[in-house]
């Protein structure tokens, strides 16, 4: 599903941010990645979804290389990737409803699908009283809940997760990832980046740790730490 | 498509009424770009107006030789008729202009003293371009049967160069205007779309085309076009026919623009450009703002 | 406090450079407004000095009676020169006269007919103040030694009320463009400032004083309007020169605005209103954005 | 130091956030504010700082009552309280030192000791590298951890912390509460509101936890869960 090769990654201002990583991660397979803060696993999912490319090296989704893709193809790239962002990216001028809705409406879903997906997805992630409220009038475990409802409302096929239990207390944040993995076993590639040792290693999966750019570890079923 | 219109149009309005203050600053400033370039046009049209009613009242007087007959004069007024751009000939009667020219002296006590009238028969012609009086002056000045033209020459070339120049500053004035108009209205829309930076981006994360983005920020122009238009028209119409009425009574003699037709034409004008500006001035700015990938 | 002023001036031109696009825009916006001002100003400046060109060669023509004897001229001319806004007296000697209008109308073979000189002594009275010249007639109609007032009168008074019209109609206009421009160039302040809200608010949540926000922002509205003014006069004085030149070498008889003094007034208007507009727009845009707990 | 009587607050969409809280917390103590995402912990923190009004209810802070405050006195209020922002609320504009040295700006702190300080704090934070960045150029750890360096470069008599940790890796984590442990030891309140249920666990201090905007559990070295 998702193969990197020889990836590098050089910002602007000359920082190192990514250095040979390669990485095959297999359909519906479920991966955490960690490592420290500014290890670079921010700027690695990044690129999986297009939103930066890569100094050097290749990255394939689905055996289509995202360098050779045409500007006018991101769109749809993007569509078939839901992404939780370390940041939320909410659009504050529109409600929650209007914000889950809006990742089906660039599909031209009918109305009435999306409100129907838009109300299932807000019941389970425990927000359907908000519905009608603005980004700003919720707390941070509720916007990033909105974010995390909004990257599986329309079931694509890859899930980046980044960091999407930061906000949210234990208890909420375990059946996030309950959540996860159950979107996962629905044939659902997932990538989480987290910082949540008691998780991972509660929910064991493939764990795959970066350290300055470079990974450093790569194990079935690991612990946070080595 | 339908659909898509509705989805677009309601995107629209959704962030024109979400993003209040922004919206109602640009149109404020957009219908004040408009009434500025309405009253440039105003003005313009009645300049033009007015130099087009002095030329109406350019005229060459032509004097015969006294010894032309009074046979001759149809086939000379036919003669003068042909010329090119000459829109009017009338004859004058060497009497009736010694009447009117003792009307018009009166302190010359001639009629006491004289009672033969010195006076040639003449011709005065009415010329439809007053750029165009020197070369027909000219060309009358060789005909046999005239003895003289009379010196308004030179005062008509001197009109004509003047309107001429007024038309061409007043066209530079308009085009430049108009180029200004623009910059102001593309600008203050390009300021809300940079405003709105940050969403756009986030759209583009999730998967938004440019053109989903684009169509509704081009709706959003095209309506804040609109209403800036309206009100600037209605603002301009209300304020120049109190203007006229002002005026008219103050100095009836001076010919305003009346014409609803040209006014129209005017105020029609303003809204195009309103509405024109609007949509591009949203199509460049997201232009400019999206992430070309 | 010197120390806080370098650092609102650094901190002005941190923000100056960091939001580039942005100012770049407003600073467009305000010097094409001001552009637009600038040429109002310049109009209107021209279209006075044209109408006081008109007037200064505005006069009076007084026609003396038969019996009027050529001793009494000195006393008459004293007693025309003593009258308000009578600028000059000029007498005109019936033979002068005559020989002039021989002139100017060669076709009336009169000089054959007529040895005798028809015409009365007259006066030229060149007057200060169109708007006078109604009054002036009025008055002068009742002295006895006076035959005749010539009928330029009503003209007079025609241009004298246009004049007057025109520059209400130019004051009108003027004070609408200021306010135009004032809106245009406020609005697109208070646009770059609410954009940047939000990091207006985070500053007042770590502890800045509203003061303390607004000196950088008004600082930033001062160099805004600074460089929007200087790019304006610069555009203008170019222009207006180019077109002077062009002007005059086609219609040199209409007298334009030369005098640098005048010229410099009104390029130091847009620079004004430039800076103090920036400054206000600033001001203004920051207290209505920041909150005021 | 702080004292809170019975205070509410209803939001203007209706929603009661805050109900019937009393709280009081003398100078020089450490407090964990735990609760499930939604509880009311950021709210009861904004109206501390006065970045929001209670409904009901009195506020006071070294005996002063925030409902008397003078608008021209709140910016000095929140000079004297530093602040760890959940959403951390950094300027885009701004440099990682502009950041952090905006603070004492406000307070016409002479370059030098601007310099001095700032410095200093961003040793502490590890960030002395990333002075010259904006905060866009860094991973989401990092922006937190110059709201942090921010919150306490000026030495304030209050810390209030709205999920300090939410972005960091455990190692991290451990490191910036020690560091707030050491502020609090210097004479600084400290109010922590977190879901980091290791950290509550092992540096064990007073816990008060919200429920519905409600205080349903108050104890001295507690632990994250009753
Ligand atoms: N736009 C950028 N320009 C320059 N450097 C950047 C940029 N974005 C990120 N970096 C640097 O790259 C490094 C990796 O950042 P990244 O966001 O990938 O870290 P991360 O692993 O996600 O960390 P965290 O857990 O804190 O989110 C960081 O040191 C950061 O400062
Ligand atoms: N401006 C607002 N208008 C309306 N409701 C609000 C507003 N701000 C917060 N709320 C609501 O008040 C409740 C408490 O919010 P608060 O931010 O205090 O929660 P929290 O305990 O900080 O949660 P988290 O751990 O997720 O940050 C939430 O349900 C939220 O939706
Ligand atoms: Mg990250
Ligand atoms: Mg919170």
């Amino acid at each position: 599903m998702i193969r990197i090769k020889r990836l590098r990654k050089v910002y602007p201002n000359g920082f190192v941010a990514l250095e040979d990583v390669d990485l095959h991660i297999t359909r519906n397979e479920f991966v955490y990645l960690v490592g420290q803060s500014g290890a670079g696993k921010s700027t690695l999912l990044n690129m999986l979804y297009r939103a930066d490319v890569p100094t050097s090296g290749e990255i394939y989704i689905d055996n289509i290389s995202l360098s050779g893709l045409a500007p006018k193809q991101v769109p749809y790239l993007r569509r078939s990737i839901g992404v939780i962002f370390q940041d939320y990216k909410l659009l504050p001028k529109r409600t929650v409803y209007e914000n889950v809705a809006f990742a089906l409406r660039v599909m031209h879903f009918s109305r009435s699908r999306i409100r129907r997906q838009v109300t299932q997805v807000l019941e389970l992630v425990g927000l359907q009283q908000k519905m009608n409220h603005y980004p700003s009038e919720l707390s941070g475990g509720e916007q990033q809940r909105i974010c995390i409802a909004r990257a599986i409302v329309n079931n694509p096929p890859v899930l980046l997760a980044d960091e999407p239990t930061g906000s949210l207390d234990p208890d909420t944040s375990w059946e996030i990832m309950q959540l996860l993995s159950k979107i996962n076993a629905r044939q659902t590639t997932v990538v989480v980046a987290t910082h949540n040792k008691a998780i991972v290693d509660d929910i064991r999966k493939r764990v795959v740790a970066l350290e300055h750019g470079r990974i450093v570890r790569d194990e079935q079923l690991g612990l946070y730490h080595a | 498509m339908i659909r898509d219109f509705i989805f677009f149009f309601s995107e629209a309005l959704i962030s024109i009424r979400r993003s209040g203050l922004m919206i109602a600053i640009s149109i404020a400033t957009i219908s004040v770009s408009l009434v500025i370039f309405g009253i440039f046009l105003l003005i313009s049209a009645n300049i033009s107006n007015l130099s087009n009613f002095f030329s109406a009242k350019l005229e060459v007087r032509v004097y015969l030789k006294d010894q032309v007959a009074q046979t001759d004069i149809p086939q000379l007024k036919a003669q003068f008729e042909s010329m090119p751009h000459v829109r009017k000939v009338e004859f004058i009667d060497r009497d009736v202009a010694w009447d009117d020219f003792k009307k018009n002296f009166p302190t010359i006590k001639l009629n006491s003293i004289l009672s033969n009238n010195p006076l040639p028969h003449a011709f005065r012609l009415t010329v439809s371009e007053t750029e165009q009086i020197p070369s027909l002056v000219t060309s009358i000045r060789t005909l046999k049967t005239v003895d003289h033209v009379s010196e308004m020459g030179e005062y008509a070339n001197r009109i004509a160069t003047f309107s001429k120049y007024t038309r061409i500053a007043g066209i530079i004035l308009v085009s430049l205007l108009t180029m200004a108009t623009l910059l102001i209205i593309v600008n203050t829309i390009r300021l809300t779309v940079i405003a709105r930076q940050d969403e756009i981006s986030i759209m583009q994360l999730v998967g938004a085309t440019v053109s989903f983005i684009r169509w509704p920020f081009i709706i959003e122009g095209l309506i804040i076009g609109i209403i800036g238009a309206v009100i600037a028209i209605t603002f301009l119409s209300f304020g120049y026919s109190l203007l006229v009425v002002k005026f008219q009574q103050s100095v009836p003699f001076v010919p305003m623009l009346f014409d609803q037709m040209a006014l129209n034409l005017i105020y029609l004008t303003v809204f195009a450009l309103g509405t024109i500006l609007g949509i591009f001035g949203a199509y460049l700015s997201v232009s400019k703002t999206v992430q070309h990938y």
